[in-house]
């Protein structure tokens, strides 16, 4: 059977050049980069160059980076660790109500500690206003934590004028940009931000490895406390294969980045008006521009989402009901939510998430096999018979 | 979460989808946490429940729950029905994953829905 | 030049057969294990299968272990987690003065917090006694956090007996067994803990994964807090091939582990004894019996343990002082301190950790230019110029 | 923390290792933290340092820049020799790891030390 990968939102398959980049460092070079014999200072090397190649691709120096296990773990870090570290000042954080819940959950955690926490409303498309970040800033406010763009509608948020805000005022401004490094251009200055997440799993690296931007002079208090590693601020052996793994994968996106953007711009907008022509009764989730290249939420009326998954999975292609993090949970997404979609409708929301190994006849597949799916789920739902009566 | 074989063979090929003509009872549930919403439909003759079909929206535990319970519900009467739990719909699917667990609750209360309704008809 | 590697306790290289098994989890069987299709699914069968080759290892239930990103973050995530839980039980804490950093820090950090901490004193052989942990427990301790073997010394500690006098009191005891999995039996029934830490690059799999035991019914605060993994107890996408490669790790171990251990202590005390007669003023740091099979650790006197391990890595020889995470650290061993050992010795410490592919040529070479190193050092020493005189 | 060139080639074959017999002046230092100790010997005529040696127990950087600060010394009159920075010690050697730069303060020390020695005989 025919199997169509449309969940790169997710995660994605490691890029053979990446795992060839890494090999070395498992059998070969294997020292802990904190020895100072040879061992160690070969491995030691290697995530130096690393760290250059990711301060590099986002416009930063090699002392603001340091790596984490992830994405989860950089978010974690960033709010937490920058809310402690500044707790002096003020305790009242600012974010959206369509945050990942790496970021949700530690400011959720961190209302139970005492710090007052602003989520802000967005619009139909999932926009956050930064008219209304300014407006919700107090004296008390000391960390702003918006996402780049947003992992199940793809929508892009206005970082830059939210950071001129932030600037202005003194607050720092830490970006969740999981799902922007490597997949459309990324440049902390451009972007007036303090701190930024990403996660290699995302752009063809491997899973477990992430990395935290920390803006130079930025207080920051560890999560991950023990040894002297990342400076002091993040503390455990340095996974040296996967960090060299990120190096390289952000390589590889520096080059390819612009022309894949379009490649899955057009196969994406394909798709979009495919479902559109041969479907009744759909809706777009997101902005309609201001969106991830590969990104395409779509809501199939009177149907419910993980049926429609399910399905696709018979025939072999992956997709996903908001993000794959909240399959542990039952409420519909709180994105879809936030942006004021209708239940019922939200339920019924799909995400196709296209990679660079996507095809034409990928996407033909999906327009051959989805209508009769959701016809045949139609069939079955007493909502559909409802709107016919 | 895994679904087992047989939930997603009921999933795969649902049994009595669809609406009855004139029914005896109609149940008509739905779980206000995930949204899902399930309709049942029943023909009772001489107190032997003869027919039942079923309309879903829901997850595939929902359609997978709703499936089993019209065939469990076949045949016997509106005692025997009565007592059909939703522990049995799960069982008799192989299990369900614990999050999924309240889905078979939704078939257990559409069924008892559509019993109210035919005994609220009969008066 | 020949290389001989002996500091396997820093880390070791990634066996072949564990790279062997990760290496389908990155290009081939890639999902999200989150995700609700079968290329997550498949990735759900894999980590699933190495949580319960880890279980089995070391005698929990699956259930029981949450994977992490290395020794590190278990040790952060069992003291902060399993604190925070209980702090409306009592804010007190035991702990030794020799735990590693992973440990020590978080302590330390609680003791900010509020919390009281007690460091247990050692004895000359780095040996906490059951007696002093009995006698340090108060109404308001609720966790006790003992190493089970030290990395610096190899030390094993009574952890058994200190886990029945915990379980008599009901008080969660932790036990840092880094060093141990995988190297001596460990069995969490028979030690009487209530949560352990590991770590596979320690024992021959790859760097970034670890994992935290913690029995049924223990309450613990999450650390990194997102989407619903590991049970709603370590959130961020689950590091498969890593993972995969811990469980093939232990399972390598299980079947190793008898023979290494007579193997490797054979060829440590060849060693150990070939220094003995050929250098004199050396002494042996550590336990003599109650120790690791792999670890000597030796002080030569007169000498520095830096200008040691440069000299040796001159020679291709591969070892440390103290532990490879205090290399940024300025002062002598704080667990060589803590045994009483006087400070002008301390700091000619050298560690020798011993590994499976270590053979009689490596230690014959040791011993070979070892002698002639500590000669050359202590015609320039003041230190021993006055011993002399 | 890694060793410039120059600094290991220091390591590898220190200068002027040893004592001076009957030196003009003996500077006698230790660092409380690292507990690394250096000894260093001169040897002074017409206001010249004409030699210098050491000995030292202590790390890599501390060898190095013993060996560093002795040659750098020799021939330079006292006013010259008291002018040495650990910076300037440091410098000759293509710079040390931050966590290192101690090691060169405590040559400085040393030199200083013995100086003040010689000065202090000198009456
Ligand atoms: C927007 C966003 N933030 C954070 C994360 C978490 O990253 P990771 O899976 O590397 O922990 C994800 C993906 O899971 C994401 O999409
Ligand atoms: C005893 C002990 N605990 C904890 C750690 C930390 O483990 P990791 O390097 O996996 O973070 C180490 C090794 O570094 C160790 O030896
Ligand atoms: S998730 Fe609602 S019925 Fe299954
Ligand atoms: S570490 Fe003490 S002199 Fe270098």
């Amino acid at each position: 059977m025919r199997k169509v990968y449309l969940d790169h939102n997710a995660t994605t398959p490691t890029h053979p050049e990446v795992v060839k980049a890494m090999l070395p460092y498992y059998g070969k070079i294997y020292g802990n980069p904190s020895s100072i014999h040879q061992f160690g200072q070969e491995a030691r090397k290697a995530i130096d160059e690393a760290r250059e190649k990711v301060a590099d691709f986002i416009g930063a120096i090699q002392e603001e980076i340091i790596f984490t296990s992830g994405g989860t773990e950089a978010d974690n870090f960033a709010i937490k660790g920058i809310a402690y570290a500044n707790e002096k000042k003020g305790k009242h954080i600012i974010t959206s109500s369509i945050e990942h819940h790496a970021v949700l959950n530690p400011c959720k955690y961190l209302e139970k500690q005492g710090f007052q926490v602003t989520y802000l409303p967005v619009d139909k498309y999932g926009l956050v206003d930064p008219d209304e970040v300014e407006k919700a800033i107090t004296k008390e406010t000391i960390l702003i934590t918006i996402m780049h763009a947003n992992n199940e509608i793809g929508t892009i948020e206005p970082i830059a004028e939210i950071g001129k805000i932030a600037k202005e005022k003194g607050i720092c401004l830490h970006t969740d940009a999981v799902q922007t490094v490597g997949k459309i251009p990324v440049n902390v200055n451009k972007l007036n931000i303090d701190s930024l997440s990403l996660s290699a799993h995302k752009i063809y690296g491997p899973k477990g490895i992430g990395g935290l931007y920390v803006h130079k002079g930025i207080r920051i208090q560890p999560l991950i406390e023990g040894g002297h590693h990342e400076k002091n601020r993040r503390a455990g052996t340095e996974n040296v294969p996967a960090i060299v793994g990120l190096g390289k994968a952000v390589e590889i996106a520096k080059t390819t980045l612009d022309k894949e953007s379009i490649y899955l711009t057009n196969l994406r907008d394909g798709l979009c008006s495919g479902i559109g022509e041969k479907i009744d009764s759909v809706y777009l989730n997101g902005h309609p521009v201001k969106r991830l290249p590969n990104t395409l939420n779509m809501s199939f009326e009177f149907v419910e989402g993980e049926s429609i998954i399910l399905n696709l999975d018979m025939k072999g292609i992956a997709v996903s009901s908001g993000s794959a993090c909240t399959s542990g949970s039952l409420e519909p997404s709180h994105v879809l939510k936030a942006m004021g979609v209708e239940p019922a409708i939200a339920q019924g929301s799909v995400r196709f998430s296209l990679g660079k190994d996507n095809t034409e006849e990928d996407i033909d597949y999906v327009l051959e096999v989805l209508p009769e799916i959701i016809v045949r789920l139609r069939a079955m739902s007493p909502l559909y018979r409802k709107q016919k009566g | 979460m895994k679904y087992s074989e047989k939930v997603m063979e009921h999933f795969r090929n649902p049994r009595n989808v669809g609406e009855i003509e004139n029914p005896d009872g109609i149940g008509h549930v739905g779980n206000p946490v995930c949204g899902d919403i399930m309709e049942l439909y029943i023909k009772v003759e001489n107190n032997i429940i003869v027919d039942a079909k079923f309309k879903t929206f829901g997850c595939g535990a929902a359609i997978a729950t709703s499936s089993m319970v019209t065939e469990l519900v076949k045949g016997k009467s509106i005692d025997e029905a009565l007592a059909i739990s939703n522990k049995a719909v799960a069982e008799a699917l192989g299990g369900l994953p614990p999050i999924k667990m309240h889905c078979s609750v939704l078939a257990e209360d559409a069924l008892k829905s559509a019993i109210d309704d035919y005994l609220k008809k009969q008066g």
